[in-house]
């Protein structure tokens, strides 16, 4: 499935905390202007490899490639500049900072810096909270915030952590038609790990299963939607 | 748990035995603790490092160079002095601990001018308990004159009371019937001191303390100021001295101040106020002791020829001049006990008293009083430098009158070191 | 009334340097969310520096700026050398570390300089201005004032106005989130140390001409005064900082003018206890406590 | 470290300690063998620093327990320290009935203990320091206001017995040193074990989930600032009984401060970490003035000692961020400090 324009090629990642790996020589890649959900059960290592691929954990083996460019040793804070931006588990908004300073935040790093109207036009909520400190927002605010900051950064690839966390259905499918959205104007690659199967894989091109830290299955989405196999298996429904 | 208890136990004991042998007291010199015939082990704690350390850290290196100049000159009965210098940091508890090894591990023979009223007073009976000798305790409490209590121990620096009865006996007479305000340290230097003033003087118009953990005294000062006081008698240590003087000059307040003497060293206290240095004109205080800044006194040409060779030249201020005067009457002490040293003998020839040296007034040591100077001498501040006038007084801490004192100063014997007895 | 006049401006002048110095100890609390205990030895060390400069050449100034600098500098040098290797995952660890750099501080300066006073000189008259009588402040309190004001505004402006404003608020409230956006999050931290040592450096020339002078130990009690003030301001507060500053000055102020010096440690306990009682991070701690 | 990680570190904690169980009272058992055995084949000022020891032992014991298991910092617990001593101080000064006067001194400390702990209780991180700090600093202001009975700077002695017999007085010290720190560090390491340890490593860790557990988290951080002041007490009566003296000089602040630095450089929250923390209270300052002695020179005076000290401090922190107690698994700190 791996083809030579893939931005993100991942071979035999190893990695996890200490000396016990979580993650076991994990393949994968994706595409520009590709939507590729991590899915599995609790435990399996989805968010290890989203740390391990920012940086945020140390790479115990195997090798991770962005757009030709090795990642090992490229330090956390420098991977934004690269086009990798990640929106970590529990959305990582600074609660002590405003809404307006978290977006201002995400593009720092960018010379000249771009004003955040294109944001703001993206999640309207957040224009009408501007000034209101990060631990007012609801559940589903924060989480506009944080994707909203990332964007900020204009990335090439957003690793995105389980973002329909503690939101309502309507809100999620809100977030999950942006994202569709994002890929198809801007060529956003997004790598997205969900517990919420079906709206991850109503709009990922293709999924990936992983279990106990093993890539158990890679399929095209709507194929991964209709093997009720690995459904039972590994996904519970 | 049990490992550690045994490792630790291991190194204690480790620790200990090269020490371990068993001590005794009394009898003959052969036996007693800190003596040979080559050595005498002294100890003392004092203020080295912390906030206490200003003003005070010279004394016992100049008591030290003193005992090198005396080894030098053939030391005392053949056997040479050294001098084991602890420092407390002016901490009752660290106190406990450096005088304990002072004891119990080095063996020493006597305490000598340990530094501090709370620090010192710690020890007492610790020091009492091991009949260990107690001489000359750096500073002026009644608590080291209690003969019948802690026979072992006698002071050196006249008392409070005394120095606050002979500075209120010249502010009555200099004086009279213009207001004076007093300003004290919140402990027994403080209320010792004003006990003498009022002594002589009646209640005062103003009485203010102040407590070293907070170096602001505006709002004692200005107190002094709306009362109109004209003069502001002043029982500080040096640092709290300047910055009454400095404090009263910012406020616009210019009263005569009348010093005590552990607060009044010229050379401390310009270094403390730097360029306000002038405002110390005409600032009178009281001493015992030779002048630092005092050229023509024998004593200070003796002091400077030993500060010189045995203490990095470090210096020349009035406690330096205060460090070599205890060592001095140290080693008088040690020439009238004989060459038969030991610990009674030691305590018996201070006791027998009749000391002539540097001090302007006689120390009056007898069976029935351990206390230090019997007083003091005015000086007053001019250009800089303090000098003596009028005449020396001398009194008790108790009822007794304030008299003259005429006896004249004895000079220093030829090559500076107190002859044997 | 002129007593209570005297003593309010002598407390207010002793305020403004607890000020200065509590707010270095909030802005090291911001950036790095520790409580830096060996403030008080820093800030002495470079104000020795600075007044060996200023007696070696004679010009005050020049050896001001050159505190302000070392205090940059030796922040930034015990960031990277010390606090950077010290295991944070017990907030203790770096308070102990912290006080041993204390001992290291007051006992090297003991061997260089001494352990006596040495003077001190303010840039300007400390002589009081007095009007009908009443003794007010002195062009050297105006001058403490005006600093302390200074640094005030343009530590709200970094904070508020400028992006490494923002990135060292977001380094200190959420590290790993802030590098994930790409802010040099060591970086930040050295910034921190470097400003706080700084402001440390500046209150202490504030504050040690009118103390008893330059020695090791000169800030151990204005470090107390200090950390209590920055405590009933709240730490995260550069504003309850002067507040706290300015309210423990006068209150040390007026009851050992009123009730005497004794006294006065234990009113600032009772203030303390009143003022946390009811607002536990401080008067002016935001609206949701963090728990750190 | 997230929640998930801290209990992954407390199971492992808990196995460990299931691993190498051993009795606490057999323990102190040997202990008293050990220490009664000391006192026989040391020299007297050896003594005096072993009874020292115990002493501290009392109060380091204590402060571990509130700081590494509870998680409330104190830095004023030579306040309390203070309020032992001089509650013995007057008690031996009217009755002189040893025993009865150290627990009356624990009695008073305790209560003491009760109120700021109830103030503590609300408090967190440095907002505890500061207030605890405050109650440190008031001590000489205490003592000099109430100068008729606690005889302001100079303090007041203590009057003692003579020990019964023939025994050395620094023998004795030890004896009634270590036999309030035994029993002290008995009664805490039962403690520990039982259901209140539980409920105090639970509030230290999350409060929120503790207070979900059924577990009353202001009652549990009162209870825990008690127990460490009644230790603080017992080791305040301890040091009177040491000294023959109380003044407030010998309760500064620098004490408060060095308390902490012991537990924490012995290793935080370990009964032995605080016995670690106890002998380096004593013997480092001595090590780092004969060390100074050696090498220095006069003007350097105590100074090279301080600086000793603190490098001291500053190595063994950075080498052994868990204190020294936690030295024998080197390895596993070093894996635990990468995955911060």
């Amino acid at each position: 499935m791996s083809n030579a324009g893939d931005l993100l090629k991942v071979e035999g990642l190893t990695a996890g905390y200490g000396a016990a790996p979580v993650l076991h020589e994990v393949t994968l890649s994706v595409g520009a202007g590709r939507i590729v959900a991590v899915l599995g059960a609790n435990g399996a290592g989805k968010t290890t490899l989203l740390r391990t691929l920012s940086g945020l954990l140390p790479l115990a083996a195997g090798r991770v490639m962005f757009d030709g460019l090795d990642l090992r040793g490229v330090k956390v804070e420098k991977m934004v500049r690269h086009g990798i931006a990640h929106v970590p588990e529990g959305r990582g908004v600074v609660t002590e900072l405003t809404v307006d300073e978290n977006l201002r935040l995400g593009g720092l790093w960018r010379k000249p810096r771009e004003p955040l109207d294109e944001i703001y036009d993206l999640f309207p909520a957040l224009a009408q909270r501007k000034n209101h400190l990060g631990h007012q927002l609801s559940g589903g605010e924060r989480q506009m915030l944080a994707i909203g900051r990332a964007l900020a950064a204009k990335p090439r690839l957003l690793l995105l952590d389980e973002p329909s966390l503690g939101l309502a259905p309507k809100i999620t499918s809100q977030i999950m038609g942006l994202l569709r959205d994002l890929r198809d104007r801007t060529g956003l690659a997004v790598l997205l790990v969900e517990q919420n199967v079906r709206s991850a894989l109503s709009i990922a091109d293709e999924g990936i299963v992983l279990n106990l830290g093993r890539i158990a299955a890679r399929e095209k989405a709507d194929k991964l939607a209709d093997d009720a196999d690995l459904r039972h298996a590994y996904l519970g429904f | 748990m049990k490992r550690t208890a045994t490792v630790l136990a291991a190194l204690l004991l480790a620790a200990g035995c090269s020490n371990g042998n068993s001590n005794s007291s009394g009898g003959s010199s052969s036996n007693t603790p800190g003596v040979t015939d080559t050595e005498i082990l002294v100890g003392t704690h004092q203020p080295l490092t912390g906030p206490a350390a200003a003003g005070y850290s010279s004394i016992a290196p100049a008591t030290k160079a003193y005992f090198d100049y005396v080894n030098a000159n053939g030391g005392v009965y053949g056997r040479k002095i050294t001098y084991k210098i602890m420092d407390d940091g002016y901490n009752p508890a660290n106190t406990q601990q450096v005088v304990r090894q002072l004891v119990l591990q080095d063996k020493v023979f006597a305490i000598l001018n340990g530094l501090g009223t709370p620090t010192h007073t710690g020890v007492l009976d610790f020091l009492k308990t091991n009949r260990v000798p107690d001489l000359f305790v750096a500073s002026g409490s009644r608590t080291w004159n209690q003969p019948d209590k802690y026979p072992g121990t006698f002071g050196f620096n006249p008392d409070y009371t005394v120095e606050g009865k002979i500075l209120a006996t010249y502010v009555k007479e200099t004086y009279a019937g213009k207001k004076v305000c007093f300003l004290g340290q919140d402990d027994d230097f403080g209320k010792d001191s004003l006990a003498g003033v009022e002594q002589v003087l009646g209640s005062v118009t103003a009485k203010q303390t102040y407590v070293v953990t907070n170096p602001n005294v505006g709002p004692q000062i200005g107190a002094f100021k709306a009362a109109a006081c004209d003069v502001v008698v002043l029982a500080s240590i040096p640092g709290f001295t300047a910055l009454s003087i400095g404090t009263a000059a910012k406020i616009g307040y210019k009263p005569q101040f009348v010093v005590s003497n552990v607060g009044s060293d010229p050379t401390t206290l310009a270094k403390t106020l730097g360029a306000a240095a002038p405002l110390l004109e005409g600032v009178v205080a009281a001493n015992y002791l030779p002048l630092a800044t005092d050229d023509s006194s024998p004593w200070i040409q003796l002091y400077k020829k030993v500060n010189a060779q045995y203490n990095g030249n470090a210096t020349f201020d009035n406690n330096v001049v205060y460090g070599m005067s205890v060592g001095y009457l140290f080693v008088q002490a040690l020439q009238g006990a004989g060459k038969d040293l030991t610990r009674d003998k030691l305590t018996e020839a201070v006791q027998k008293g009749g000391f002539t040296g540097p001090g302007l007034v006689p120390v009056r040591f007898s069976a029935q009083d351990h206390s230090g100077y019997a007083g003091e001498q005015l000086t007053k501040l001019t250009g800089g430098k303090a000098t003596y006038f009028g005449t020396p007084y001398t009194t008790d801490d108790a009822a007794g009158a304030v008299a003259p004192y005429s006896g004249t100063a004895a000079a220093p014997p030829a090559n500076g070191v107190p002859p044997a007895q | 009334m002129d007593r209570f006049l005297y003593l309010t401006f002598d407390g207010l002048s002793r305020g403004a340097v607890y000020a200065a110095f509590a707010l270095a100890l909030v802005l090291i609390w911001r950036a790095a969310r520790i409580v830096n205990f060996a403030q008080g030895a820093m800030a002495v060390a470079t104000a020795y520096v600075g007044y060996s400069v200023a007696s070696a050449t004679g010009s005050y100034w020049l050896g001001f700026v050159v505190a302000i600098a070392g205090g940059l500098v030796l922040g930034a040098v015990v960031e990277r050398v010390v606090m950077r290797f010290v295991d944070h995952s017990s907030p203790l660890n770096g308070v102990v570390v912290a006080l041993g750099l204390v001992l290291i501080i007051q006992g090297v300066l003991g061997m260089i300089y001494g352990n006596d006073y040495r003077p001190a000189e303010a840039p300007f008259s400390r002589d009081a201005f007095q009007i009908g009588g009443v003794t007010l402040l002195s062009r050297f309190d105006l001058f403490v004032f005006g600093a302390v004001g200074a640094v005030v505004v343009l530590l709200t402006l970094l904070f508020t106005r400028t992006s490494t404003g923002l990135r060292m608020r977001a380094a200190a409230f959420a590290p790993d989130v802030s590098r994930l956006l790409g802010v040099p999050v060591g970086g930040m931290l050295t910034l921190g140390w470097a400003l706080a040592a700084a402001v440390g450096s500046l209150a202490g020339m504030l504050v040690i001409p009118t103390e008893l002078g330059l020695h090791p130990n000169a800030m151990d009690l204005l470090f107390i005064s200090a950390f209590t003030a920055a405590v009933l301001g709240g730490l995260d507060s550069p504003v309850g900082a002067v507040v706290g500053g300015l309210v423990v000055g006068l209150l040390l102020t007026y009851v050992s003018g009123y009730l005497g010096a004794n006294v006065a440690p234990m009113a600032v306990l009772i203030l303390l206890v009143v003022v946390l009682l009811s607002r536990p991070d401080g008067l002016f701690s935001k609206a949701k406590a963090r728990t750190a | 470290m997230t929640i998930v990680e801290r209990l992954a570190t407390t199971t492992k904690n808990r196995q460990k300690s299931r691993q190498n169980r051993f009795v606490p009272l057999a323990g102190v058992l040997v202990g008293a063998a050990v220490i009664v055995v000391l006192t026989y084949t040391l020299p007297p000022f050896r003594n005096y620093q072993l009874a020292t020891i115990g002493a501290y032992l009392c109060v380091t014991a204590g402060l571990t327990v509130l700081t590494g298991l509870n998680g409330q910092l104190s830095l004023g617990h030579g306040a309390l320290m203070a309020t032992g001593a001089y509650t013995l101080a007057l008690w031996q000064d009217r009755f002189n009935l040893l025993l009865p006067g150290i627990v009356l001194a624990v009695v008073v400390t305790t209560l003491a203990g009760g109120v700021i702990g109830l103030a503590a209780a609300r408090l967190r991180g440095p907002y505890l320091a500061g207030l605890t700090l405050a109650v440190a600093v008031v001590v000489p202001s205490i003592t000099s206001t109430f100068d008729n009975t606690f005889n302001s700077d100079q303090g007041l002695s203590v009057a003692l017995n003579p020990p019964p017999g023939v025994i050395p007085v620094e023998q004795w010290q030890v004896w009634i040193c270590w036999a309030g720190a035994l029993l002290t560090v008995l009664f805490l390491a039962y403690l520990v074990r039982g259901r209140f340890g539980r409920d105090m490593r639970a509030v230290r860790d999350d409060e929120t989930a503790a207070k979900l557990a059924g577990v009353g988290v202001a009652r549990t951080q009162v209870l825990a600032f008690v127990v460490s002041a009644a230790c603080a007490g017992l080791s305040g009566a301890l040091f009177a009984v040491l000294a023959q003296s109380v003044s407030p000089g010998a309760f500064p602040l620098t004490l408060s401060l060095f308390l902490v630095m012991a537990i924490v450089i012995g290793g935080l929250g370990r009964l032995t970490g605080a016995l670690i923390g106890a002998f380096l209270l004593v013997a480092l300052p001595s090590v780092a003035q004969s060390i100074a002695e050696d090498a220095g020179s006069q003007h350097l005076e105590g100074n090279l000692a301080l600086t000793f000290f603190g490098v001291v401090l500053v190595v063994v922190m950075l080498a052994a961020p868990g204190g020294l107690a936690s030295m024998k698994f080197p390895r596993k700190i070093r894996k635990q400090k990468g995955q911060e």
